[in-house]
């Protein structure tokens, strides 16, 4: 039977539901985690003998740059970053070409390959999102869903300064639903709008061009909104002034303002069995914490700032981070922050698109490399693995490259080694720029994570984060059947043999998703329905009714007509909604 | 019937707003340009294919559908390497269909951008492009530079919809809050309409660009420039300073640059220009795309298989090299031994060798109206018409993605849409092959 | 007289075009047309008609001569269409794209007939099918 | 010391590829097993032998091996990518992207070559006694590097992008150069002697590049330094008087190509 199948025997890691490397069975039956199975269910189902292998649920990213308009234009102007990069037809797979910027087929295989089955876009721009829809829509096997970008649009900054957070919790909602989207993000807040004249901002009480509003008072007025909502996950905050040396100040600052506002996740949706409370409980989530904790005044006395937003963030509960780890090598660069992107053009010269979109934000792209010789890029690797060594909680935390800002995501391998293996590290910091082991704490941390600690950052939390812990992120009973299974002894697991590990996770043993064997031995062999998720928020039909007219009213300065602006459902692949704040 | 907000299948405004009445046999439209206008006026014409055709001794003759799905499946499967082009006037999910068959048969497929914006794309390939989506223009922009373009003619609504005469949020004197320079080695309707007019010699913008960014950096190009492009250096200082004192500047280009000789060079370069006058203000740059959904297959090429155009698969992955894997180079090296084309007149805007060649080898041509294509097609498939009979995506210019719904339905039993003939199609290669 | 071809849109060629008109005699006399700058087309006696050849002589195209100050001498200016595509060069410098702008050809007056866009294909094309 | 010799058998209509005829892949085989190789042509691949007789001479040593291709490869892609030692000589002209990639060895080509020869080549020796097409030496498509090492000779002329994104090595023009000579190089060295179109050294960082005869359409870039005689570059010794330029200061304000144009050929200049 389709989607049915037991693992025997495995050591399973399920943080959500407190198990930590017991040897278990899991049981699967159409999709979902059950009980147990009948004899005969048994015997028509798929069986894995798991014993002394890792067992964990499917891996959860919840922060990666695969879907979109700037996604593409990274592809479309790096042929050199595919022509060495390919992967060939078979009867089953598509082909495919791309390093950092793979094609759609060729990442989602290469996702699955290394155990993940979820990947959540973090920045969708609204009059794009048809773009995003159809790229995650032709991304194969992994279920899937994006952020909206909201901080610098014309009706938010509109109605936050004019003091209205019913009437843009009004258009927020209508903005999930129009463009069937997960999460509220919010990049450079009055900044990218600024950008719009070549111009950026560099504290958060500094007001934008004609709008008059601040950072601040847009990172209060979206977290707020977001919170009475109450929508599946926090704000995902992308802080201003992000990639400057000295940023670490404006970040910290940043975090500070969602810390009165108490989370609320409203969404009618069938949990899984959990142990843990699952609910949301953070208020703020911090996308590429690296790229936020430069310190020092300019590239010449840039240091670590990491210590000092790890320190807040120890002391706090408000706030989950996601790494941003720079794993060396190529990369491309991404982001909404149009300007930040514009200020690595000056650093570097290379390549450089840039995109504004009409009323609602921008992007930027730049191919990039990091080069253990180099002094910054050094530091930045060691950062990246301090926002997960530093911050005790991994509760608080989730594994990244922002990929590929830091990275493409097939470098996952390397971080969870890292993060596993003081040995690696001394390794590769013995192969770096000195100023690695110096302008960073790295060199002292002995910290080393254990596979239940992995499962949290990888897993269990980016789910929980983004409120997706009810079938996703644990193998509690109810839960999807997304499985990883790692050839991983637990009891004979030696971190300092770092190379038996980078190969464990590059070649997962299997994937499973819906109870369908994805992924054996490394190679992807069937391609099981996929499906795409979004909160369908609902408010007073009287409060959208008047949000909807003044819309309209200023749909003339958009060049795509109010009627002509949505995205249908027949971009997404199964669109399943989540009800938020209510049922109608 | 009226039909309101329906998306015009003609060039790469995609404008969006078109209203449509649609009778018996007769269809009028409002806020349509000239060219959007016969365009819609293709539904109900007489000279519309209405179906499937062969070629037999010279003659095209009607043929049932599934004989020449048939006869077109052969062709493709008993091809050594066949080409497909797809064209731009058909939806993106009829491009990811072509595609699909292109990677199953080893094919190579390309589409318009090959030949007419291709080294356009190549210029991105090497510098980057700094753009920005429509409605940035419209609400912000004081300086248009049009460069090596006439849109007056190739794109008759991108001037009042966007750029020029819309009053947008910070231009709300529209035409009157804008300065218009253009760059033509020609006298046009769009120079007629700019303030100023750089009637550079033709096939010399890689050297004026190339000037204007060394005086950009602070210093003197070099004199000889002045003979090479016909401009001078007064003149390159004068047009450096409008655009380094406009709030919000923005640079259309056109054919006319990147397919003069140079070709991606000239727009890597101007490229290269946008990105380096940002520095003192803000600067993007568009392309004028006069055919419609030509920004749709480079994104969904590129999406699917990591390449905007020019994609052969003969190898069983994807690989992209200009003037190797593009219609014009193989059909001048008689490099592939079939076709199909797709909604796109080929041999009109091939050169002469390239379309004599086209004309030797087995040809399968699906379209709306015949043309000097259908003339010398071995199958001949009538195409539904998108935006109009079916519904799907098309990418504005901006790369912007529209949402098209029909205001009517196929005209034909056996057939949906062009994406579900080419799927149609797929399926029997599949069966063959 | 060597010149340098300019090919371009009208609003015209676009109108036909995108109408399904190719075949039509309208078409014809839009497009099969070559506009020349007054001085040249002085010095070439004011033809009615005439023939641009590619620059290796290869290929040739018979189409009707216009006046225009649009041009500056030594340039010549043809609708994008089936009869300028006769003589543009297959060359691609490597792009894909030939040389639509600024290629040279030789103009000379001519009194051999203008083809229509079916009569190209059948006659220039398709030689001896 | 192993002599390998390929005839052409017939014409080839759809071209073909055949990076296998490379010395690292025929190396210690035999006659048969070389026949056997496959070379694709469209989607399918074919044996070697299909298309070319093979002949084997002298023993089976591995170290070193010389290739004989006795008649016309112009429609023959890819012959030597990626090589790394011994030789392949080409009796008549070679397909694109001859010895894309080569790390080592040579290649001697007596006719022509179709664009792409060298493409980022890492060392070793292409000698084109003919003419080439585009792209000699040059970076893939959006690579800012191409060539790293090693030497191509043309003894007759090359079309555009000669030495793009060039990093390091030599190459040497004997006849004209057209448009693009010496792109976005950061390094190495490029010898025309005859004629440039245009564009030469255009958005140049580093680097030399020395043209001999006329330069049509000058890089308005390139900033004058003064004239330079009895210059030797790359072992070569030029003769006559050359005005030194320093650019392409179009594309950086910290620009250090330098470009020698001869001063006989470019009196305006």
């Amino acid at each position: 039977m389709a989607g049915t199948i037991v693992i025997k025997n495995g050591y399973v890691f399920d943080p959500l539901n407190e198990i930590k490397g017991e040897i278990m069975d899991i049981f699967v039956q159409d999709g979902k985690v059950v009980t147990g199975l009948s004899a005969a269910e048994l015997k028509t189902g798929t069986f894995i003998d798991a014993f002394g292998k890792t067992v964990m649920p499917g891996g959860v990213d919840s922060h990666s740059h695969v879907a979109g308009s700037k996604v593409n234009a990274g592809r479309v102007m790096r042929p050199e970053d595919h022509y060495k990069a390919t992967i060939q037809k078979t009867s089953l797979l598509h082909s495919g070409s791309g390093y950092t910027v793979p094609s759609v087929y060729k990442q989602g295989y290469d996702y699955a390959a290394m155990g993940y089955t979820t990947v959540f876009e973090a920045a969708i721009p609204p009059l794009e999102a048809r773009h995003t829809h159809e790229e995650m829509r032709a991304t194969p096997i992994l279920d899937m869903g994006g952020y909206l970008e909201l901080g610098n649009n014309f009706f938010v900054m509109r109605y936050l300064r004019e003091g209205d957070i019913w009437r843009a919790a009004a258009y927020v909602s209508w903005m999930m639903k129009t463009h069937k989207t997960y999460g509220v993000k919010c990049v450079n807040p009055a900044g990218v709008e600024n950008w719009g004249w070549g111009k950026n901002v560099s504290s958060l009480d500094e007001a934008n061009i004609h709008f008059e509003i601040t950072p601040r008072e847009i990172i209060k007025g979206l977290s707020e909104i977001n919170e009475c909502l109450g929508m599946p996950m926090p704000l995902h905050l992308h802080a201003n002034n992000l990639g400057h040396p000295g940023c670490y100040t404006i970040a910290k600052e940043s975090l500070k303002i969602p810390d009165v506002i108490k989370p609320r996740q409203n969404m009618e949706v069938e949990w899984a069995e959990i142990k843990m409370n699952p609910a949301k409980n953070r208020s703020v989530y911090l996308a590429h914490l690296m790229f936020n904790s430069f310190a020092g005044t300019t590239w010449a006395d840039l240091e670590s700032g990491v210590k000092e937003l790890a320190g807040y963030i120890n002391n706090k509960d408000h706030v989950v981070i996601d790494s941003g780890c720079v794993p060396f090598g190529e990369a491309t660069t991404m982001t909404g922050d149009g300007p930040a992107i514009h200020d690595i053009y000056t650093l570097t010269g290379n390549k450089w698109s840039n995109k504004d979109v009409e009323m609602e934000c921008g992007s930027g792209v730049l191919p990039f490399t990091y080069l253990k010789s180099n002094p910054v890029h050094s530091v930045q690797w060691a950062m990246g693995l301090e926002c997960l060594l530093l911050i005790n909680d991994p509760w608080k935390t989730i594994m990244t490259t922002d990929s590929p800002n830091g990275g493409p995501f097939t470098k996952y391998p390397e971080v969870m080694t890292w993060l596993m293996s003081e040995a690696y590290r001394k390794q590769t910091l013995s192969e770096c720029h000195k100023w690695a082991n110096d302008r960073s704490e790295i060199g002292g941390v002995r910290r080393e994570l254990s596979l239940y600690d992995l499962a949290i950052l990888t897993r269990a939390n980016p789910a929980r984060t983004i409120g997706m812990a009810h079938r996703k992120g644990s193998l509690g009973v109810g839960a999807d059947g997304d499985i990883t299974i790692y050839n991983i002894n637990p009891q004979q697991l030696d971190p300092n043999n770092y190379e038996a590990l980078l190969r464990t996770f590059r070649k997962v043993e299997y994937t499973i998703k819906g109870g369908e064997i994805v992924v054996a031995k490394g190679e992807v062999v069937s391609i099981p329905e996929k499906r795409t998720y979004y909160s369908e928020v609902h408010v007073e039909d009287e409060k959208e009714k008047e949000m909807l007219a003044d819309v309209k009213e200023w749909f003339r300065y958009y060049t795509l007509g109010f009627a002509n602006y949505q995205t249908p459902k027949k971009y997404l692949a199964n669109p399943t909604p989540i009800q938020v704040n209510g049922k109608r | 019937m009226v039909f309101k907000n329906i998306v015009c299948p003609a060039c790469g405004a995609a404008c969006d707003d078109i209203q449509v009445e649609l009778g018996d046999g007769t269809i009028e439209t409002k806020n349509a340009c000239k060219i959007g206008n016969v365009k819609f006026k293709e539904i109900v014409s007489s000279h519309r294919l209405r179906q499937p055709l062969i070629n037999k001794g010279g003659r095209l003759i009607p043929v049932p559908w599934d004989e020449a799905l048939e006869k077109a499946t052969y062709i493709l499967t008993s091809a050594k390497r066949p080409l497909l082009f797809l064209g731009s006037e058909i939806s993106c999910e009829a491009h990811e269909a072509g595609l699909h068959i292109g990677e199953y048969l080893g094919a190579v497929v390309d589409s318009n951008t090959s030949i007419y914006h291709g080294p356009t794309v190549m210029g991105v390939q090497e510098a980057g492009k700094v753009g920005a989506t429509e409605g940035q223009k419209k609400n912000r922009c004081d300086l248009i530079v049009y460069w090596g373009t006439n849109p007056l003619e190739s794109i008759p609504r991108q001037m009042s919809r966007y750029e020029v005469f819309p009053r947008g949020y910070w231009t709300k004197r529209g035409r009157f809050d804008r300065i218009i320079i253009t760059l033509d080695p020609r006298k046009t309707l769009t120079t007629e309409a700019s303030d100023f007019h750089v009637q550079l010699t033709p096939n010399s913008d890689y050297e004026l660009i190339s000037a204007l960014l060394t005086l950009l950096h602070g210093k003197i190009p070099h004199p000889s420039v002045e003979e090479i492009t016909g401009v001078p250096i007064s003149a390159m200082e004068e047009l450096l300073y409008m655009m380094k004192n406009c709030n919000f500047g923005f640079i259309s280009i056109g054919l006319g640059l990147s397919s003069s000789i140079g070709k991606h060079r000239n727009a890597e370069i101007v490229m290269n220009f946008v990105k380096e006058i940002n520095k003192f203000t803000k600067f993007a740059l568009g392309v004028i795309h006069a055919h419609c959904n030509v920004a749709g297959f480079n994104q969904v090429a590129s999406y699917m298989y990591g390449y905007p155009f020019g994609l052969d698969f003969t190898r069983g992955y994807p690989r992209f090299n200009p003037g190797e894997f593009t219609t014009v180079d193989m059909l001048r090296e008689k490099d592939v031994d079939a076709a199909l084309v797709v909604c796109s007149d080929l041999i009109s805007n091939l050169p002469a060798d390239c379309a004599t060649y086209l004309a030797e080898i087995p040809l399968i041509c699906l379209d709306i109206v015949p043309c000097p294509t259908t003339v010398i097609s071995d199958i001949v498939l009538p195409g539904v018409i998108d935006a109009m009979e079916c519904d799907g995506t098309f990418y504005r210019q901006d790369d912007v993605p529209v949402y098209f719904e029909p205001f009517t339905g196929s005209p034909f039993e056996f057939t949906k849409s062009n994406e579900d003939t080419l799927r149609q199609l797929f399926a029997k290669i599949r069966k063959t092959k | 007289m060597e010149v340098l071809l300019i090919t371009g849109s009208t609003i015209e060629e676009g109108r036909l075009a995108k109408g399904g008109d190719k075949f039509k005699a309208e078409y014809t006399k839009e497009c099969a047309a070559c506009w020349i700058a007054t001085v040249d087309f002085v010095t070439l006696c004011s033809p009615e008609k005439v023939k641009v050849t590619s620059k290796n002589g290869k290929h040739s195209v018979v189409v009707y001569a216009k006046c225009t100050d649009s041009v500056r001498p030594g340039n010549v200016f043809m609708p994008k269409a089936i009869w300028t595509n006769v003589v543009v060069d297959p060359d691609t410098l490597s792009t894909g794209s030939p040389l639509y702008k600024g290629a040279p050809v030789k103009i000379e007056p001519t009194e051999e007939r203008v083809l229509s866009a079916e009569d190209i294909v059948l006659k220039v094309y398709v030689r001896g099918q | 010391m192993t002599e390998v010799i390929l005839i052409p058998k017939r014409n080839v209509d759809i071209k073909l590829e055949a990076d296998i005829i490379n010395p690292d892949s025929f190396a210690g085989k035999s006659a048969e097993e070389i026949g056997n190789l496959p070379i694709w042509q469209g989607p399918r691949t074919y044996p070697l032998c299909e298309f070319f007789e093979v002949k084997v001479n002298g023993g089976s040593s591995e170290a070193e091996t010389i290739i004989r291709i006795k008649g016309d490869a112009s429609r023959v892609k890819r012959i030597g990518e990626g090589m790394s030692a011994g030789k392949i000589e080409i009796e008549g002209s070679a397909g694109m992207h001859l010895g894309t990639g080569m790390k080592g060895g040579e290649i001697f080509v007596s006719g022509d070559t179709d664009s792409w020869p060298a493409m980022e080549m890492i060392g070793g020796l292409l000698h084109i006694k003919g003419n080439a097409g585009d792209h000699v030496g040059c970076a893939y498509r959006g690579k800012w590097h191409g060539m790293k090492g090693g030497r191509i000779v043309i003894e007759g002329s090359a079309r555009h992008q000669v030495g793009g994104g060039m990093d390091g090595g030599e190459i040497f023009v004997e006849g004209n150069v057209e448009g693009f000579c010496g792109i976005r190089q950061t390094g190495g060295l490029i010898i025309v002697k005859g004629r440039a179109l245009r564009g030469v050294g255009a958005e140049m960082t580093a680097g030399t590049i020395v043209i001999g005869g006329k330069i049509e359409r000058f890089s308005p870039g390139f900033e004058y330094m003064g004239i330079e005689e009895g210059l030797t570059l790359g072992g070569v010794e030029l003769k006559g008087k050359f005005k030194k330029f320093i650019g392409d200061y179009a594309i950086s304000t910290r620009a250090k190509g330098v470009l020698y144009v001869a001063v006989d050929t470019n009196t305006e200049l």
